[in-house]
């Protein structure tokens, strides 16, 4: 046991911190997420000439090759500042997903684009009902003529469609030998597509599509025939622990927030913080924050040295979901009226606390994963 | 003692009932998730007002009906459960009537009751309440109202002003008494001010529903007659206090989610038991029970308040209660919805995927105001522990 | 809607809690609790006089007619005091299942000397398990010659079953053409029942019963054949709602208990009950108790009046086995230490909310009832 | 960083648990939840001190092993998830040696230590902190001990005390400093008595689980010798203030329960899914797995407060978090089983029908206790609120 963090990690906690604080004030981030865009470009350019674009991707691509636990400590780093980016879409989830699952060539074309952020990429997870469709997609592949796919069905809630050069997604191929889905990589302009921008709690752009018979080129299918399915499912529980550290980046500032105010705001004749009311408030923040930072590292750095963790996850996601979310109540309970105001960042780590609630598995689905690791 | 209703008030009711079917109907509005403080429409407020349905409990003297509270609880909870759209007259009919009864004027009180009572043009009224710097803290106020001549002078800035901006009169407290050693209890006056009056500035704050519910309002030398002040000069936070009582246990604090509730219970009984593992839809059913249980309770709890009101008694401790506890439930309704449908609880109103007509995400967005408004929760707690239960301040 | 309480109630309470307080203060409660019979004969004789022990059955029987209402009212002072004594399994239970299913000659036989405190009744609720068994019972009756049968099973938890006269029990009758359970009076004596005494959190005397071939007449069937299981579904919403107001009685007692303690012990050089935090453990106390005794009042009206009312007594039996439990747990955490003393009443009435919350349904079974009622 | 135990811990987490298996195999105690502070098997303890497993954090001067605090805690953990007999040196390992080291005399250190860690004869040990009007408040004790020559004399009254039947010591605060201006947290200091003291009388006190675990004692005119005093004279609260923060985040507040906890989950696992409705399964299920959850995230905070302590830090708000955290937890557990297992929950040990080996009644006895021992919940949220968060006292 020793919960010292490393050299290299703090390293790359003290940069980020660093880099987010002087480009991604609340101010900046406020405009970023104005923009058409959702993201600022100049930003982009920065993260990849600091190797964070590619940071888990092999060297021989342009990657950093880092370990999960950097991207862990740097995701953290991009909740707390709440930056408004594709980089979960494109470096969290398309870049390993490709490296996993792409041919030779493929990774060869596309990650070296997408790490020096030439490429934006993005993965369509969730089914028109918004739950994850992957294993058993209802997007289906109709294969015509020349060894090429008609797509056609819904995808909910996909970040940064428009700006990306490949969207990622599962589908089922009619009448395929196999039976499980196939990982195709669509380019967003093709015939068929239809991406309809969805006005979300958050302001992160993202998007419903629409595929009516779109059609895509067989030598866009991503690793074998059949194989999409398990791809994902390798990729998933990494995206589910980076889920985390960005809701613990968000929770640690809504803390350091809170407690700032009510150290600072006078009523009733003296500090808020004085009240007893707000001290046992603030230790539930406290214990919610120290709690969550030791159940997601711990799944982040099983993960990482490759030790089985499929309890110590669901343990993290389920927590941590809760957690963010007591936080953020009582952030704003204690704020008063001021917090639930535009001007004030409050708000948008609530809302970023219940989005993140429902990305990779709501509480209730992670403590069923922890009861079938008790086999009760 | 009778925990149903009698003959006559289940007539009010379907009366009510009727009347808001029939305005359905015609398309006067939507039953979606709204806000009730918003600005409203005159014109449904007149239909109401045509029926007797403003200022229901006053005295017959200022137009009133002289009816109980019970029944209008009953016509609160008919107009909330389908959303019906009272922002013109609600904060006169909640607030101002009722203070103006106990403490205004009898020039105040022919000026203003039959206007409101009838839903008159011009009678729409904003609370100016809130400063900057005193959120629960009513008694520090720092606007200031210093008289001159036949006048008060007013000086200052209020915040969270709902509706501020549409307007016609605004009900303010402000710091008559600017003695620095005064009683920081006995310092401040009522007032209404005509918000027309020159030297008053309405700002909209956005909030995180992206709505400008709320304004800043700024007084610079503002000059209001005299007889704009509200009873006593120095009396207006004790004036505020007893008057609180009547208006926290309102059905409002209960209903703001009701169509979500409504439509969250629909879900499940539409949701196909062969798409849904059977062990989410039991946990489901076990949190949407709680949850009916909750508001079932806080619905005993509004009659409650509102039939001690009906027998002379000051519901102090009672309406904190009430209070405190139906804006907790309906922060919890939101929560457990988000959790039932899954990521697309995020999708706002516009498109076909969002769920529950879009009132689920209206209803994340302003969750975190419903435990705030009108006394916070732990202001709330501390009037039952300090007056329910008589516990030591000290 | 009229919250007041009727004359005819408040007289019956009035009545009740000062015969409870000076019968029956924390002193004499120990005392009784701690003799053999685990009630007081003495004041069980005076509970006759007042009419309380048939104070809902027919006069004819020499009941008192009383309401449902009334009976809730005298249930909720017992709660109060915590009154040792079998009321609850003889005049709740007994009584009304006998008038309701038994014929003439059972009840001229039997209610008068229950009503007169001559003969304690008891019913058999729970199997082996520990779960109510009454619609498809383990308890076995085999027919024997002479008309007679033979009991065959087990039966917990059964209250007072030392000084019962009867016992009242469901059993399914083998080879019966009904397949409905059968309601059989067995005597405490008979060969072949063995009484077991339990230790259990409440010191109420309390029996595992073994039925060994126990046997018993046919004259002792009360009801019909295989109807034992309805005349059991009748009495027990009633029952259910009484223990709520057993359940309202306690909850009230520890609210006063504890806020005149935190009223009254200094601490840190000011009363307990000057701090904040302890200000809102009261405010959670008195909102607890406020909503119990709406929401049973409610209930208790209702089947009072012989009105519809499945979901609202659902609703009061799963909120106040919750509210009683949190009162107990705050009232511990306030009275500190001194709450843990076997001196102190504060640990009586924790256990008795512990014991009441497992009694005519725990919440998930109640909140699984009103999602019943709303068709989810 | 390393959330995994090194090659060397798990061996010695092995050691450990071989040497418990074969004492349990040969009957050596039983596995019930237990209560550790009882008095306890002097032969098991000694066992244990044969290994080098008491006093094995603390320096090799005094007979200690100077091991770190996370191979203490992983010995622990394997005690307490069998309930091992360790009542006679629990507190003197958890408690009274770590002061001695800190404060103590050179003879306290040679005379104490070195008996504590070999558990010999004599050494069993209570606390005499609590008074009947100081419970949370120990800076009010009002216990003197009054300087007289070389003696010290002391008079008063503790209570709470576990165990003082049974101890050849006391540990004591009282007051030194009489006079009544004094600072009340600089008046107090602690003493080592000798139980056998003239003038001191212990007299049980009976507690709901019907067992007499705590006692009073009563000081009259006892006269003990100066050598006693630990520390510096009214430095006591100082001194236990400082001590507590390495004493209160121990797997004991985690683990009082635990083999209540893991019959639970047997539990689940051997019912006939036939015989229970499947949506009660699956309620009990997110409830057990939410448990789950919380008892590791417990364990996390534990070891996290042991190697803090390693580090050579004071692991204050971190220690009051933890121990927080643990015992919510605790009696979330016995109520969790009781709404699982059902009325038969009620049932204490020694019949067939007792569930969990009537392990779970005995909880339900002892569960309200959990929150208040060593520090309430309500004072260790202040410590993590004040000196955690270094949010303002006034």
């Amino acid at each position: 046991m020793d919960f010292g963090m490393d050299e290299q990690t703090a390293i790359v906690r003290d940069t980020a911190r660093k880099f987010f604080r002087e480009q991604c004030p609340s101010s900046r981030m406020r405009e970023i997420l104005a923009t058409e865009e959702g993201y600022s470009p100049e930003m982009w350019r920065q993260m990849a000439e600091l190797g964070w674009l590619g940071l888990v991707n092999d060297e021989s691509y342009g990657g950093s090759g880092g370990t999960l636990f950097d991207l862990f400590t740097l995701v953290e780093e991009m909740g707390r500042a709440l930056l408004p980016s594709p980089f979960f879409c494109s470096s969290v989830l398309s870049g390993p997903l490709i490296e996993e699952a792409g041919d030779q060539d493929l990774k060869k074309a596309l990650l070296p684009q997408m790490i020096r952020g030439e490429k934006i990429l993005t993965v369509a997870l969730l089914g028109g009902e918004g739950r994850p469709d992957f294993d058993d997609p209802t997007l289906r592949a109709h294969p015509v003529d020349g060894g090429r796919y008609e797509l056609t069905g819904t995808r909910l809630l996909v970040p940064f469609a428009h700006v990306a050069g490949g969207i990622l997604v599962c589908a089922k191929i009619e009448g395929a030998a196999s039976d499980g889905p196939t990982l195709f990589l669509v380019d967003p302009n093709t015939d068929g597509l239809e991406c309809v921008p969805l006005d979300t709690l958050t302001k992160e752009r993202t998007f419903a599509l629409r595929f009516n018979r779109a059609r895509v080129d067989g030598d866009r299918i991503v690793g074998g025939l059949g194989q999409g399915g398990a791809h994902m499912g390798h990729i998933w529980p990494k995206a589910t622990v980076l889920k985390c550290a960005e809701m613990l980046g968000g929770m640690e500032r809504v803390v350091e927030m809170t407690v700032a105010h009510v150290k600072e705001r006078h009523q009733f004749g003296r500090p808020l913080g004085a009240l007893q009311a707000v001290h046992h408030a603030c230790f539930e923040m406290a214990t919610c924050l120290e709690t969550t930072r030791l159940v997601t590292t711990q799944a982040a750095w099983l993960l990482s040295q490759g030790l089985p963790a499929a309890k110590d996850l669901a343990m993290a996601k389920a927590w941590c979901n809760d957690a963010y979310k007591k936080c953020a109540a009582i952030g704003h309970q204690l704020h008063g009226a001021i917090g639930f105001t535009e001007e004030h960042d409050m708000h948008l780590y609530s809302q970023h606390a219940k989005a993140s609630e429902m990305t990779f598995g709501t509480s209730w689905h992670h403590r069923s994963r922890v009861a079938d690791e008790l086999g009760i | 003692m009778r925990f149903t209703f009698t003959e006559a008030q289940e007539a009010f009711r379907a009366e009510v009932r009727e009347f808001l079917r029939s305005e359905i109907e015609a398309g006067t509005f939507s039953t979606q998730c709204g806000d009730l403080i918003q600005p409203g429409s005159r014109e449904f407020s007149q239909k109401l007002a045509e029926r007797g349905w403003i200022g229901m409990t006053w005295p017959r003297e200022y137009g009133g009906q002289g009816r109980p509270y019970v029944e209008k609880a009953i016509l609160m909870e008919e107009l909330f459960r389908v959303q019906a759209p009272i922002g013109y007259h609600f904060l006169a009919d909640r607030q101002v009537g009722p203070a103006l009864i106990h403490f205004g004027s009898e020039w105040q009180k022919e000026h203003f009751l039959p206007r409101i009572v009838r839903a008159d043009e011009g009678v729409a009224f904003c609370l100016l309440f809130s400063e900057p710097n005193a959120g629960s803290d009513l008694a520090g106020v720092t606007a200031t109202a210093v008289r001159d001549g036949d006048d008060y002078i007013v000086n200052g800035q209020k915040v969270w002003t709902s509706a501020a901006h549409a307007a016609d009169y605004g009900w303010l407290l402000a710091k008559t008494d600017l003695d620095s050693s005064a009683n920081r209890y006995e310092s401040a006056s009522e007032f209404i001010v005509d918000m027309k009056t020159p030297g008053i500035t309405v700002r909209p704050i956005v909030n995180m529903a992206g709505q400008s519910h709320f304004n800043e309002v700024f007084f610079e030398n503002a000059r209001i007659p005299a007889k704009s002040l509200v009873g006593e000069e120095n009396a207006g936070f004790k004036q505020i206090m007893a008057q609180m009582d009547y208006e926290r246990a309102g059905l409002e604090r209960l209903m703001q989610n009701y169509p979500l509730f409504e439509q969250l219970k629909q879900h499940l009984r539409d949701t196909d038991p062969s798409e849904t593992p059977e062990a989410f839809r039991a946990w489901a059913r076990d949190q949407v029970a709680q949850l009916e249980i909750e508001y079932g309770i806080g619905r005993l709890l509004c009659y409650h308040t509102a039939w001690t009101i009906d027998q002379g008694k000051a519901p102090t401790a009672q309406a904190a209660m009430c209070k405190a506890f139906c804006t907790q439930y309906e922060q919890r309704v939101n929560d457990m919805a988000s959790q039932i449908l899954g990521p697309v609880c995020q999708i706002r109103r516009g498109v076909a995927w969002s769920p529950l007509r879009g009132d689920l995400a209206e209803s994340l967005l302003w969750g975190p105001s419903y435990t705030l408004q009108g006394g916070s929760v732990e202001v709330l707690k501390n009037i039952v522990a300090l007056r329910g239960l008589g516990l030591p301040r000290k």
